[in-house]
């Protein structure tokens, strides 16, 4: 047990899997000598050879295309896109093919590939490395759709997303990446891909956030018990795709009123989908609508303008007091 | 220097050993038993009347949509035919015959075009992946494939097979050039059958061949009479030979023909004169294969006709089997299955 | 099961936002009245008989 | 005024358009000689010569990423993408490029390119054929997502499409394409982006659907006035994104109760956009829960199975009964 | 036939004018004005310039990332220095000495490094894009302004840059295929510096020149030495020449030199020697080539004395312009304009 950084975490679980299981091998650009552009695979080239960690040319569609051939043949590979804002040249690598294939051979083949990719704000990046559109993914049939919350559960869906044998999408929150130190067993740990987990129980109001926005979630339930007396269950989701609704249903249904934050745009966003699954599963116990506290319908600004466009601890807060006064 | 000319050192050449006019070049000719040479012609054959069959079908209704192969039997036979069962074989969606040859069922094949998912049910311990429709994508599996070989120390190797129009799709880009930097052992086979869709070759790209394409990634580039199966498996069995030996990629261009239209759903009289497609039924890679093993003694015309019989009947057998198995496939929940 | 409230102590009483609006313009407590709906949900015929056994809200529907 | 299928619709908007207007050229695949895989662009090459209608190698980014820059300098290009399915190779041309080069030039540049695409099912084809995931265009800020529902609708918001000064994805159903003929109007007629219509009145429940599923919403109501005597009010979106969610709420709010139809899978569909909209919008109006009939959260199968993905009448009438009884 | 060598016709050249130990080939030196001359070399001198200030800021805290630009000035001034203001400038990021040259303020790059979206402003009039941050992605924009630029039947003509590991991108591929096929008025600008961050150009493809990648497009394709300003120069001019005549696009692979980071938020120490940075410092374009205007008796040393004491000027000024308008754009709601 050591207290590290979601990055070190994460080069935990990609250095014990690879440790554990010769067919775990990692491809993307720069994530070799140079340890990757926020050095999550440091000195893994050095432990595992340059056979297992392979410093790629720069094109993601073949980044994504190889590691299907690979998983076909056997292999695991985890793959590094540097940022998710250059996922989308794979994307038809992961729609056409990584998430049809077991479906496409009918059950023969299958494509047990990780594709790792930081998103969302946070660390005053040039364009395109701020955005969060995990909705493309989690969207896409075939597909799972994997967000950390810190180093912890970082480390502990990544070793689930690896043993999965089915194409995992895993998006870390760059924001994340060093803010903060947390516990992490050095023993396995694994948290299951498909279920999410109360981080802090409450029987007025429900939050439900994943990736950078739980922590502004929690600090915002901790403000509105000092000022407002209100008890907040927060619910962080882990696995965005396939959504699973038990907890929050479980919670909604307690407190009829809830609070979804994400920082992905507000329309057709992951939100809508949470949202959607409350209303028709908790229909007659909501109290008041279902506050959305979102990014907006906007290509996120330029860093000197992020953190307007981030969900913050404020706005979580008023959305809630609205909810609860409704 | 100051002012030079750039050598490209990569080879880049072209092929061909008998040609349409029965003329062969001896030296050149494969060394083939004269049970391979058969077995060869059989799938060839095989290829060409199971389309003709599918065609059919199409006509009346009996399945759906399909792109013919006819005429394109040498260039995919003539390449996939150096595979091992140990090795990778990677399609589009236009190599029927290869996909048959490497054990691929006619039935499951009938089932796919009749809109059934079991139709693309991979046979348990086959090497192939399932026909990739979107163009170009399929050749990065097969670069993964073909470094996870070589990862794994075996000695197998990867053939992709893709067409023309799929040169001028990124992913035909990104795959070549990752194959020669990772010297993965894949061989790409492009069938070069002059036609995207509506889209002539001259269209496509300014080159006049595509085998120079290979310059791009330094790696080896052979143009072939696709029509000429004999040359397709020297070319083949060349890059074959280079890939398992830790030599790296190659790019084969076969020269071919569509001789049908693109699918079923096209009308190739929109965009190409009935003379340019009479001319390159000239060049028919089965009757000049036949010539050659008439010629060379391999086999008489009665034994061909007699091939001919068997590969009828099952081609018959299948499509009774698929029609009955298509009867019992009604349950809608399977589409449930496998996801 | 109709009659029964499915309400637990601390959580609504189940009810549309439709039958939740037209209680708080009434002035009803949903709380108060048994529900006739499928799976204890209290209908808006619930909150209108209930309205006309207790008479007119004492305070005007908020706006 | 004559009677033409969706096909011919969308041809005349095109031909009239480039008729008019000397910056409209057309790019795609087969586009040209062929006339498109479906016929769309028949005739227009002879009509405007192959300088206006390009034939294109076979590469979608090219397609798009080369429209991006002749709608910069001032062009106005309508790419087809054979099949949505294969849009995504395109994808990043999209989201990086087309739907940012106003924000990002601070308005000095724009992109007025259309990119057409036929998408859904019905029409027995291979796959990657069938796709409705026009929730990916819809969830990219600085695109708009517009589905026509027939040939007029077609017609008149192509028109708009291509006088837009910004991105337009334009998704046909191809199942519509020749399913029906419809009048449309010789002269000039517009429906601009933006903007929803009710296409049935009623006031016992609304229907919101788009495309192809228009049509069995209407049957559907037609059904329900038959046999439960049920008034239903048909709202057919015509523009996914930017969503106008005016009309749906005006409505919900007299009715109370809401079916929302669409092919897509389920899960991070379109349709949960619309039901948290109405949430949000229409809550304390809502008499029971919204009831989404959709595409299942799976691969739309091949199509001898596709009739039981696709949302029919049938499936329509039974949620319809399912949200009137709750 | 049946087996010999394809020739490749398009040209393949190599070319250096005046080398890093000032030995100039008089046969080939492009005749520029003495006044042209100073302009293109002061053009390099503020680009240099400005990027040690930027550096200076970002160290500071008082910009954010940017991409340093320097050793590549003689790449992309060489280059960009035969555009008309008619012609159309695509960049990718790292061409602020280019961008500079076109119009471009230094305050508004201030800005943009600062995380302003007003940085974006493209002034009114520019025929210039913005900086493209998705690799190789602009490259499409440049064909489709090429080909626009074709139709309107005027003799504009777009140059476009991108680095060396653009050329694995499958949009470059899908571009330089596009253009050829369109022979769209396209010069296609690979700066060579040797990395793509830590990815040598040796992993990144196998070739051994980037030039020979124009075989694939059946375009000409010509290597410079791109720390040589007059080589970088004269091939651009032949190419600019090539495609206003409607000669159609060419590939020009600039061999420089990163002589910095990948950007300031990267570490190169990480993966490259310091005696590769120190071997091409020798190689460093601006002082070859004010030795030649020395020489050549272009300018005295003190002229290019006074001349860097304006550069000094004009930035500081610029840093001042730009961090006084910092300081007045506050306003969060600016984010939802243009969109
Ligand atoms: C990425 C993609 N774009 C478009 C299509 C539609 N399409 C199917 S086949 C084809 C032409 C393919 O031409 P070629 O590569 O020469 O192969 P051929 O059909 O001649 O065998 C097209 C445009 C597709 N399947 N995939
Ligand atoms: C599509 C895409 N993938 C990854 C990146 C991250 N990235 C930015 S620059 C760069 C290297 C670019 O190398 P090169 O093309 O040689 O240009 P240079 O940086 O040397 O100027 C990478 C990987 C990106 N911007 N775009
Ligand atoms: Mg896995
Ligand atoms: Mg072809
Ligand atoms: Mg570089």
């Amino acid at each position: 047990m050591s207290k590290m950084t979601m990055v070190q975490a994460i080069n935990l679980a990609l250095r014990q899997e690879m440790a554990n299981d010769d067919r775990v091998v990692l491809l993307g650009e720069d994530i070799g000598r140079d340890g990757g552009v926020f050095r999550v695979t440091e000195g893994l080239i050095d432990a595992f050879g340059p056979e297992r960690v392979l410093d790629t040319p720069l094109a993601e569609s073949a980044i994504a295309g190889m590691a299907v051939g690979m998983a076909i043949y056997g292999l695991r590979p985890v793959c590094e896109i540097q940022f998710s804002g250059f996922a989308y040249h794979c994307f038809h690598q992961l729609e056409s093919h990584a998430a049809r294939l077991r479906w496409r051979s009918q059950g023969r083949l299958s494509v047990p590939m990780v594709l790792r990719a930081p998103y969302g704000g946070g660390v005053r990046a040039l364009e395109h490395h701020s955005e969060s559109r995990e909705a493309y993914w989690a969207h896409t049939p075939g597909l799972k759709t994997v967000i950390p919350s810190g180093p912890r559960t970082a480390r502990a869906l990544m070793v689930s997303a690896i043993r999965d044998p089915d194409p995992v999408v895993f998006y870390e929150a760059k924001g994340l990446y060093r803010a903060y130190r947390e516990e992490v067993p050095d023993e396995e740990e694994i948290i299951p891909i498909g279920r999410s987990q109360i981080v802090r129980e409450g029987g007025d109001l429900t939050m439900i956030a994943y990736g950078a926005m739980v922590r502004p979630a929690l600090e915002a339930a901790e403000e509105l018990r000092a000022s407002d007396g209100v008890e907040t269950e927060v619910i962080d989701l882990l696995t965005i795709a396939p959504l699973d609704d038990t907890l929050i249903l479980q919670s909604v249904t307690r407190t009829g009123r809830a609070v979804v934050i994400h920082e992905a745009p507000r329309s057709f966003g992951p939100g809508a989908e949470i949202v959607t699954r409350l209303m028709e599963g908790a229909f007659y116990y909501l109290e008041a609508p279902i506050a959305r506290v979102t990014g907006y319908d906007l290509i996120i600004p330029y860093f000197s303008r992020e953190k307007w466009y981030i969900p913050n601890v404020r706005r979580i807060v008023d959305a809630a007091r609205q909810t609860l006064t409704s | 220097m100051p002012r030079s000319d750039i050598a490209v050192t990569d080879s880049l050449e072209s092929l061909s050993i008998l040609d349409e006019h029965g003329n062969l070049d001896r030296d050149l000719e494969p060394q083939l038993s004269k049970a391979r040479l058969l077995e060869l012609y059989r799938a060839m054959l095989l290829g060409r009347r199971f389309d003709e069959r599918l065609l059919d079908l199409q006509r009346q209704g009996r399945i759906g949509t399909f792109p013919p192969i006819k005429g394109q039997e040498a260039a995919q036979m003539g390449a996939v035919f150096n595979l091992r069962p140990s090795d990778w074989f990677v399609p589009a969606f236009r190599e029927t015959a290869a996909e048959i040859w490497r054990g691929r069922s006619l039935e499951s094949i009938i089932l796919y075009f009749n809109g059934f998912n079991e139709g693309g049910l991979v046979p348990e311990g086959r090497k192939d992946l399932p026909i990739a429709i979107p163009v170009g994508s399929q050749v990065l599996h097969a670069v993964g494939l073909g470094w996870a070989a070589r990862y794994r120390q075996t000695d197998e190797i990867v053939m992709t097979f893709f067409g023309d129009g799929a040169t001028s799709a990124g992913d035909f880009h990104e795959g070549l050039n990752f194959a020669a930097v990772y010297q993965t052992p894949v061989v790409f086979v492009c069938q070069n059958n002059q036609w995207a869709i509506s889209v002539p070759v001259s269209r496509q790209t300014h080159t006049p061949t595509l085998a120079q394409k290979a310059h791009a990634y330094g790696m080896p580039g052979i143009r072939v009479d696709g029509n000429d199966v004999l040359a397709v498996y020297a070319a083949a069995a060349e890059a074959a030979e280079r890939a398992r030996s830790g030599g790296g990629p190659t790019l084969i261009e076969c020269v071919t023909y569509r001789v049908m239209m693109h699918t079923t759903a096209d009308d190739p009289k929109r965009y190409r004169s009935e003379e340019e497609v009479a001319q390159w039924q000239q060049r028919d890679p089965l009757p000049r294969f036949a010539a050659y093993l008439q010629q060379k003694g391999t086999a008489t015309e009665p034994q061909l006709a007699e091939m001919e019989t068997g590969v009828m009947e099952e081609i018959q057998a299948a499509v009774d089997a698929a029609e009955k198995r298509m009867g019992e496939l009604g349950d809608p929940l399977a589409m449930f299955d496998h996801l | 099961t109709p009659g029964h409230s499915a309400a637990v102590p601390g959580s609504p009483v189940p009810a549309s936002p439709a039958t939740r609006r037209l209680a708080r313009e009434l002035g009803v407590d949903l709380r108060a009245l048994t529900p006739s709906g499928a799976g204890g949900v209290v209908t808006r015929d619930d909150v209108l008989a209930f309205a006309e056994g207790t008479g007119k809200p004492e305070t005007p529907p908020p706006a």
